[in-house]
């Protein structure tokens, strides 16, 4: 999906956003993580593009609060974490989840002179179903779909029972399409490659309720995983925050279980247990981070919702490709000349969002020929025909 | 003669708690120095963090209200000698019921206010209905009011979890950010630039004092004591006892739906997950903390919130994790039990001899 | 085995609980030791039985000197102590109460214990069954247990401190048959009692203590007067009984049937008059608490009809019965009859009438006051309960009761007090029958239920006798029906 | 297919493992009249330190060690403040459960996310190929052995031993086991020690084992501590029954997750927050009978569904140690 420049974006001379008439060579942007800086996943992948922005831009200086959300931090909201930033001197302000969402709509309205950046936000797609009229406010978020895609892949390229197990955090759009673009790569990748059938791939889906565990109140993933491979699904795939889709495989794999797994998120994902990691899809926020951190500098903050998908050229270049996929020492020779060809394809245009395509209640989503619009994959409303798991929360 | 043993002993009680205050900041001290931090740079930070700017002062007080209502419901159940867990869920409840009422008067021609205060007491409800189950579960199943409120705590955290990304979803892509937040107008009223308002100041004041004149100047305040100290006994002297019990568990569950209340209309103006923000664990410290007397309840609660609030300015200026202000309010507890069993140990000793 | 008792002190805060105690028990006797409530007598023993270390004095067994330092100890060196309330433990087997505290390896040998067990039962033909857990047993099986636990641990002292309280008749006649077979066999042994006629009857030698001091020896023939006027130093006579005489239906029992997981009494038809009072007497849980609570509505009753003041009452609610004028006054004071950690004045603020919302504190202390001096009670308004002494503290439930009463029920009104404390007691109570108060009331001591009742029911294994009139009823009969002999017409 | 069950059963074993050690730990201090309530914030706080000290040492013995004696520390402390200085022990208990979260959060920051070891997994060869129980019980790990000795262990200990016999007195009536020669607050000192620390173990067993590693507060442990304080409590205080109320609850976990697909319609919650009302459900069979309202109903009925009744109930009932809670003084 190209940047779509949200309509209100008025022409940059009389954009409102720094007040300062020659742009400031010193600036101080505050970094928001939903999670622990450290958490080798989502929020860690933030913090590391606030590190690289840091480096490759002088003047520039991050500072951050991570574990901003209610339950680490009552009482607060992020509109006001943000605000203490602000007291310490940041001038561009960066909300990193989904869960800040209001927060910084919010924010962003009381402080128009503020640059704010929403990642995986839609308030500034014009499109969109959240439309929200803000100035100076960027929504980000990355095409993690072809992540996603090449992770089914490398997935049914693997499988020996041909059963892909899914862990999946709570049910949503978002997550929705996530799941349904690795089912699609792995349908792909299995019929394509492989020229087997399509109906003798399993493809299931279990959702322990949240983006990790709590006991007492999600499922345990440690025993989805286990209850997955223990069912000979010999793939899983992590949809959640937290590693047990690996952790597990690794333990299986040492007691003699023929197994494999493919973390999320975060580009070192794999290192926990590489003898069992097929890969992983994950983001890269820093070139996207230095672009909106530089406009601001120079005062040429636009407001902007950008769905950047990954630099085709290589899709691991660090400097320009939001979405990656670092492929595992489990990966064998032949499946990975299988996934590197099917990583050139999608480079060629490929589109698996084409009909003909139901959704899992089978009611028509693509008819024949047609492509998915990105309002439609953003806004999934079910999963797709042939995968097992539930749709609705 | 007596006024002079009255004074000494006060002395020594002040004493002892004094020494549970400074062997808690000791204790942080450690923890502190363990990570390798400067204990003093961090206890400032927290200071001005809270109460350094007139923000500062605004945000203690958001936390302040919720946690104070929490505390003074729990004065009730204490008293009646029970342990309601079940707070957290009972403030949850609060939140889900307001939201619900929002939603059902939002865009008809019910006038805000009268909205927000029928909204308030639907909360009223929620909370109460909650801690009303736990009571039964204790009275007429026996199951202990801590289990049976966890459970009830568990079921409420789904319940939020499945409103927010089912029923309620927002329009588009179901959010951890929660429902659609409402409109401005259904806000309880801000102070200009602030995030507190002065109206939900009022009502954690009032509930304070009613729960204070409750305990302290009525029957049905020493009534709940008799029951907590020996319900049998108090069976027996004509004291409906099970009565009391549930009384005691429906008026905190609605002081605990009030804080849920005001969560919702005062704070994140939405139904958020943890929408309780763990108020009901730290009013429960609080509570023990002030011994469980009515009186010092505002004052510790309002330190309680600073310490919250305060404490977020370790990572951003000294890159060390807030769960230090946990810390430190728990070492506060722990020491103030400490010292109280120690003076009563040291006092009955000196009566000994 | 000879124990020797000589100059013993013993200070709690200010009370000289013992002041220079000396006495002798040879083996092979009896000692009696009565004394009025706080006397000492509890103190003494809990110093010889090594709960409480003397502050002066000393203890020679055998003629050895010797520091007992613990209970456990004071076992070890034969010394043995059968308390009021047996200390055992009711959820657990017979068998298991007697390995718990019995020296030996790691895995207690199950079979030897119980032969062992089987033979000392024999020697007293006890019939307690090893494998019955003890909560089914009577208190009075209980102390015979207590007291095989400790001969079989090697006791050649036993004390026993109030031990009839709490126990029926024919199990106190078991249990005075049992301690002459021990003395005869040459173990001394101590009893504490209030009970003139129990120390008469069984003693050797009694030393009488009043407020600390051993005051005098008794030997055989004992003369009451002499050791009442020991005991309180002064005489005393009890108030002649008198018998009602018109009758004025109050309580009208049809059929009545309550039971409990262990028992099953029906068939009670009974009618009490006004002013009247009823004694249950019987073993302890043959159902006289049963009956009693049923009267208060603290037990649903399983059949029949009660009616009290023409209402129909069966099936109701306590707090009916209460608001009707039907009072109930348990047996344990600060279990279920006092609020620990409540002063007095906030006891009768609850127990009173509730006017409007807000308390009025001036008038409750007025209240307090004025019954703390009609009943006598030794504390001020502040006082908390539980730091009232054990009469104390009966009266002060006796001050809590509402007046006027229909109907009052108690359990052992006087359990654990002296003979002055249990007159006064009863004055109280029989100042009640005459404004028309009917009272119902359980006791082990069947001098009590014969003095005080105008007619009394006996239980036995959840059969309840016709009334009996207390007037033509003799200790013996009454005796024999607790035991269960007589039941057949 | 069977044999699939059949794993998943094992698997199920296995979830059990460190709620059981917990569970036993537990019981065996409640036995001795003491509750540790602080269960939550051990089992965090035992996780982190363990993760971390087998880190540092990289010594799996070390973490465990490590695990059981902050565990044993943090049961002094309940010990202390509620045998000597007679404070309530739940309000202590609870202190501590939010204070050891927060330390463990707070401490533990700094090795989020590390690589650690991880217990290997250990078929027992010989018994493993018998068919079921093979399966079953003997191609766990170390860990799983030992919660199988664990549980027998405890039983036979308190059942059938003398000590044990004295520490059911202990909890049962202290007055009269201090008569018998025990030095009742000792005990209770030794024993709520004790399980502490096997509540220490069950914090490692998760961090190096059945969730390795160390997240913070996305670890996932924070609610299991009141999970096996509940199952304490449906355990009736005995280490069979609260073993088998641990794998019960494992077993729910598991439906949860294989039903899940086939509940379309129905919130995916209800299956995943289920165990818990269970639990609930389950401590209201064992309590019920202990109710006075419920003897008041009975009375109602007619005699025979009377006794049924009330039989059943007594066979379901538990009832904890009397003295549970409550402080003891030799006069
Ligand atoms: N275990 C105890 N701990 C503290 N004080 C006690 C204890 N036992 C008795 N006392 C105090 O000693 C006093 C008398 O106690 P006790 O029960 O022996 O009374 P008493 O002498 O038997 O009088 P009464 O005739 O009323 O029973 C009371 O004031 C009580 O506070
Ligand atoms: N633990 C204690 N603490 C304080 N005072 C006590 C204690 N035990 C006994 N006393 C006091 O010592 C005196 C003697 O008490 P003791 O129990 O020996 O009397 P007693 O003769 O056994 O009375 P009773 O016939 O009521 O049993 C009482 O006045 C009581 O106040
Ligand atoms: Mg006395
Ligand atoms: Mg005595």
């Amino acid at each position: 999906a190209k940047p779509t420049a949200a309509p209100t974006a008025a022409p940059a001379t009389e954009a409102p956003v720094v007040v300062t008439t020659e742009a400031p060579k010193e600036i101080t942007f505050g970094l928001l993580l939903v999670g622990p800086y450290n958490d080798h996943g989502w929020s860690e992948a933030h913090f590391n593009a606030g590190l690289y922005v840091e480096e490759k831009l002088p003047g520039t200086k991050m500072i951050y609060l991570d574990k901003v959300n209610p339950a680490d931090r009552p009482g607060t909201t992020p509109a006001q974490l943000a605000d203490e930033l602000v007291g310490q001197g940041a001038t561009v302000i960066l909300f990193n989840s989904d869960d800040m969402k209001d927060s910084a709509t919010e924010f962003a309205a009381a402080n128009p002179t503020i640059n704010v950046i929403m990642a995986s936000g839609d308030q500034q797609w014009a499109e969109g179903k959240d439309f929200k009229n803000l100035p100076n406010m960027v929504n980000v978020m990355g095409e993690m779909e072809y992540g996603k895609m090449m992770a089914g892949c490398a997935a049914a390229l693997t499988t020996k029972t041909g059963q892909i197990g899914y862990l999946g955090p709570l049910i949503n759009d978002e997550t929705r399409r996530l799941v349904s673009s690795a089912y699609l790569g792995a349908k792909y990748c299995w019929t394509t490659y492989l020229g087997k059938p399509a109906e003798e791939l399993k493809f299931k889906v279990t959702w322990i309720g949240f983006w990790f565990n709590i006991p007492g109140f999600t499922s345990d993933p440690t025993q989805v995983a286990d209850d997955f491979f223990n069912s000979n699904y010999d793939v899983v795939i992590s949809g959640i925050d937290t590693t047990e889709a690996i952790v597990q495989a690794n333990k299986m794999k040492l007691a003699g279980k023929e197994v494999w797994a493919i973390p999320y998120d975060y580009e070192g994902a794999c290192d926990e247990a590489p003898d069992i990691c097929l890969g992983v899809p994950y983001f890269n926020w820093g070139p996207s981070y230095l672009g909106y951190v530089t406009a601001a500098m120079n005062g040429e903050y636009k407001p902007l919702f950008e769905w950047v998908g990954p630099d085709w050229t290589n899709i691991n270049n660090p400097d320009t490709s939001m979405i990656g996929f670092k492929e595992g020492d489990a990966l064998s020779a032949e499946a990975k000349a299988n996934v590197d060809k099917f990583i050139a394809e999608l480079a060629g245009g490929l589109q698996l969002f084409a009909g003909p395509m139901n959704l899992q209640d089978g009611t028509v989503y693509l008819k024949d020929g047609e492509k998915a619009t990105d309002l439609q994959i953003w806004y999934l409303p079910q999963l797709l025909e042939g995968m097992e798991g539930k749709s609705l929360p | 003669m007596k006024t002079m043993t009255k004074t000494s002993s006060l002395w020594i009680n002040t004493g002892f708690r004094i020494a549970a205050i400074v062997l808690a900041l000791a204790f942080t001290s450690i923890v502190l120095l363990l990570s390798n931090a400067r204990p003093f740079e961090a206890f400032a930070n927290i200071i001005n963090g809270s109460i350094g700017s007139s923000k500062g002062i605004a945000n203690t007080l958001v936390a302040w209200v919720p946690l104070l209502l929490v505390t003074s419901g729990l004065l009730m159940t204490y008293a009646t000698g029970m342990w309601n867990i079940g707070i957290e869920g009972q403030i949850t409840l609060g939140a889900i019921f307001t939201t619900l009422a929002l939603r059902l008067m939002q865009g008809t021609s019910v006038p805000p206010t009268l909205a927000i205060i029928l909204s308030i007491l639907a909360g009223i409800l929620g909370g109460a209905l909650w801690a009303g189950i736990v009571a039964l579960l204790k009275i007429y199943g026996g199951v202990n009011e801590i289990f049976g409120g966890l459970g009830m705590n568990f079921v409420s955290t789904a319940l939020t979890i499945w409103l927010i990304f089912g029923p309620w979803k927002r329009p588009g892509t179901g959010s951890m950010s929660g429902t659609e937040p409402f409109d401005t107008s259904l806000w309880l009223p801000q102070l200009e630039g602030l995030r507190i308002s002065l109206w939900s100041v009022g009502i954690g004041i009032v509930g304070l004092l009613v729960v204070y004149f409750i305990l302290q100047g009525t029957y049905f305040g020493l009534k709940l004591k008799a029951v907590g100290k020996n319900g049998r006994a108090a069976f027996l002297l004509g004291v409906p006892t099970t009565r009391y019990i549930m009384a005691a568990f429906l008026i905190c569950g609605a002081f605990a739906g009030i804080a849920g209340a005001i969560q919702v209309t005062g704070v994140y103006h939405r139904l958020i997950p943890s929408i309780s923000s763990g108020y009901g664990y730290l009013g429960m410290m609080v509570a023990m903390l002030v011994n469980f007397q009515a009186l010092w309840a505002g004052v510790v609660a309002l330190f309680f919130a600073a310490l919250n609030i305060g404490s977020i300015q370790l990572p951003i200026v000294m890159k060390i994790d807030s769960t230090l202000s946990g810390v430190l309010q728990g070492a506060l507890v722990l020491f103030f039990l400490l010292m109280e069993g120690a003076r009563r140990t040291f006092l009955s000793k000196k009566r000994g001899k | 085995m000879k124990v020797e008792i000589k100059n013993i002190h013993k200070h709690f805060g200010k009370v000289h609980a013992n002041n220079d105690i000396s006495m002798t028990i040879q083996p092979g006797t009896i000692q009696g030791i009565l004394g009025e409530n706080g006397a000492g007598k509890s103190t003494l023993m809990k110093i010889l039985s090594g709960f409480y270390q003397a502050d002066k004095g000393e203890i020679r067994l055998d003629g050895k000197l010797t520091r007992i330092k613990s209970p456990a100890d004071a076992i070890k060196h034969g010394v043995g102590m059968l308390h009021q309330d047996p200390l055992d433990f009711p959820p657990m087997p017979v068998i298991d109460n007697l390995i718990i505290g019995q020296s030996g390896g790691l895995l207690p040998n199950r079979k030897v214990v119980r032969k062992q067990f089987e033979d000392l039962q024999a020697r007293f033909n006890f019939k307690i069954d090893p494998d019955a857990y003890v909560d089914s047993l009577t208190v009075g099986e209980r102390q015979q247990l207590e007291i095989l636990r400790l001969l079989w641990l090697g006791a050649k002292v036993l004390i026993l401190d109030e031990p009839t309280t709490g126990i029926s008749a024919s199990q106190k006649e078991m249990l005075f048959a049992t301690l002459k077979i021990l003395a005869s066999q040459g173990m001394s042994v101590i009893f504490v009692s209030h009970k003139l006629d129990e120390v008469e009857q069984l003693c050797n030698q009694v030393a009488v203590f009043r407020q600390g001091k051993n005051v005098g020896q008794a030997m055989p023939p004992y003369r009451t007067p002499q050791l009442v006027q020991l005991m309180f130093g002064k005489s005393m006579e009890l108030a002649p009984r008198i018998d009602s005489t018109s009758c004025d239906v109050l309580v009208h029992m049809k059929d009545l049937a309550v039971e409990n997981y262990r028992l099953h009494i029906s068939g009670i038809n009974l009618d009490i008059c006004k002013g009247e009072v009823i004694g249950l007497a019987g073993m302890e849980g043959s159902g006289q608490r049963l009956f009693l609570q049923a009267c208060t509505g603290l037990r649903r009753t399983v059949g029949g009809k009660l009616y009290i003041g023409q209402r129909d009452f069966t099936g109701k609610p306590y707090h009916q019965f209460l608001n009707s004028q039907v009072s109930y006054v348990p047996a344990s004071r600060l279990e279920e009859g006092l609020i620990s950690g409540l002063s007095l004045t906030e006891h009768f603020i609850l127990a009173g009438e509730q006017q409007g919302f807000i308390i009025n504190r001036d008038k409750a202390l007025k209240l307090t006051e004025s019954r703390i001096k009609d009943f006598s009670i030794r504390g001020i308004p502040e006082t908390r309960v539980e730091s009232l002494s054990g009469g104390n503290q009966q009266r002060a439930l006796l001050a809590l009761l509402r007046s006027p009463l229909q109907l009052l029920l108690l359990e052992h009104p006087t359990r654990g007090l002296d003979i002055e404390s249990s007159m006064w007691i009863w004055n109280m109570l029989k100042e009640r029958c005459k404004t028309g108060t009917a009272i119902i009331f359980t006791s082990s001591d069947l001098d009590e239920v014969l003095h005080y009742s105008d007619r009394i029911l006996v239980f036995f294994g959840g059969k309840v006798s016709n009334p009996l009139n207390a007037g033509s009823t003799t200790v013996d009969s009454l005796g024999q029906l607790i035991g269960g002999k007589g039941w057949e017409n | 297919m069977n044999e699939i069950i059949l794993i998943g059963l094992a698997g199920i074993i296995a979830v059990a493992a460190p709620i059981i050690f917990a569970t036993i730990g537990e019981t065996i201090t409640e036995r001795a009249g003491v509750i540790n309530l602080s269960l939550n914030g051990t089992i965090l706080l035992t996780a982190m330190a363990g993760f971390v000290v087998s880190v540092k040492t990289d010594s799996l013995l070390l973490g465990f060690l490590a695990g059981a004696a902050i565990g044993a520390f943090v049961a002094l402390i309940i010990a202390f403040t509620s045998i000597t200085l007679k404070q309530s022990q739940v309000a202590v208990g609870f202190v501590l459960t939010l204070l050891c979260r927060d330390l463990a959060y707070f401490l533990g920051n700094p090795f989020m996310g590390l690589p650690g070891p991880r217990i290997p997994s250990l078929p027992i060869s010989g018994l493993k190929d018998i068919p079921l129980i093979g399966t079953l019980f003997f191609k766990q790990d170390i860990l799983v052995y030992l919660s199988f000795i664990l549980i027998a262990a405890a039983y036979w200990w308190i059942f059938k031993t003398r000590p044990g016999l004295m520490l059911q007195g202990i909890g049962e009536r202290p007055a009269a086991a201090f008569v018998r020669g025990a030095n009742v607050n000792r005990m209770r000192y030794i024993y709520t020690m004790i399980g502490g620390a096997l509540v220490g173990i069950a914090g490692p067993m998760y961090s190096l084992s059945a969730k390795a590693g160390w997240k913070g507060t996305i670890t996932g442990l924070d609610g299991i501590g009141w999970i096996a304080l509940a199952i304490t409590i449906f355990g009736g205080w005995n280490p069979i029954r609260a073993a088998f109320g641990a794998y019960l609850f494992a077993l729910l976990q598991w439906l949860g997750i294989v039903l899940q697909p086939s509940f379309q319609n129905i919130p995916s919650q209800v299956l995943q927050v289920a165990p818990f009302p269970l639990m609930i459900l389950a401590l209201l069979l064992v309590n019920i009978g202990n109710t006075e309202w419920v003897d008041r109903t009975l009375a109602g009925l007619p005699e025979s569904a009377r006794r049924f009744i009330a039989q059943v109930l007594r066979a379901l009932r538990t009832t904890p140690p009397a003295s549970l809670g409550t402080p003891f003084e030799n006069e």
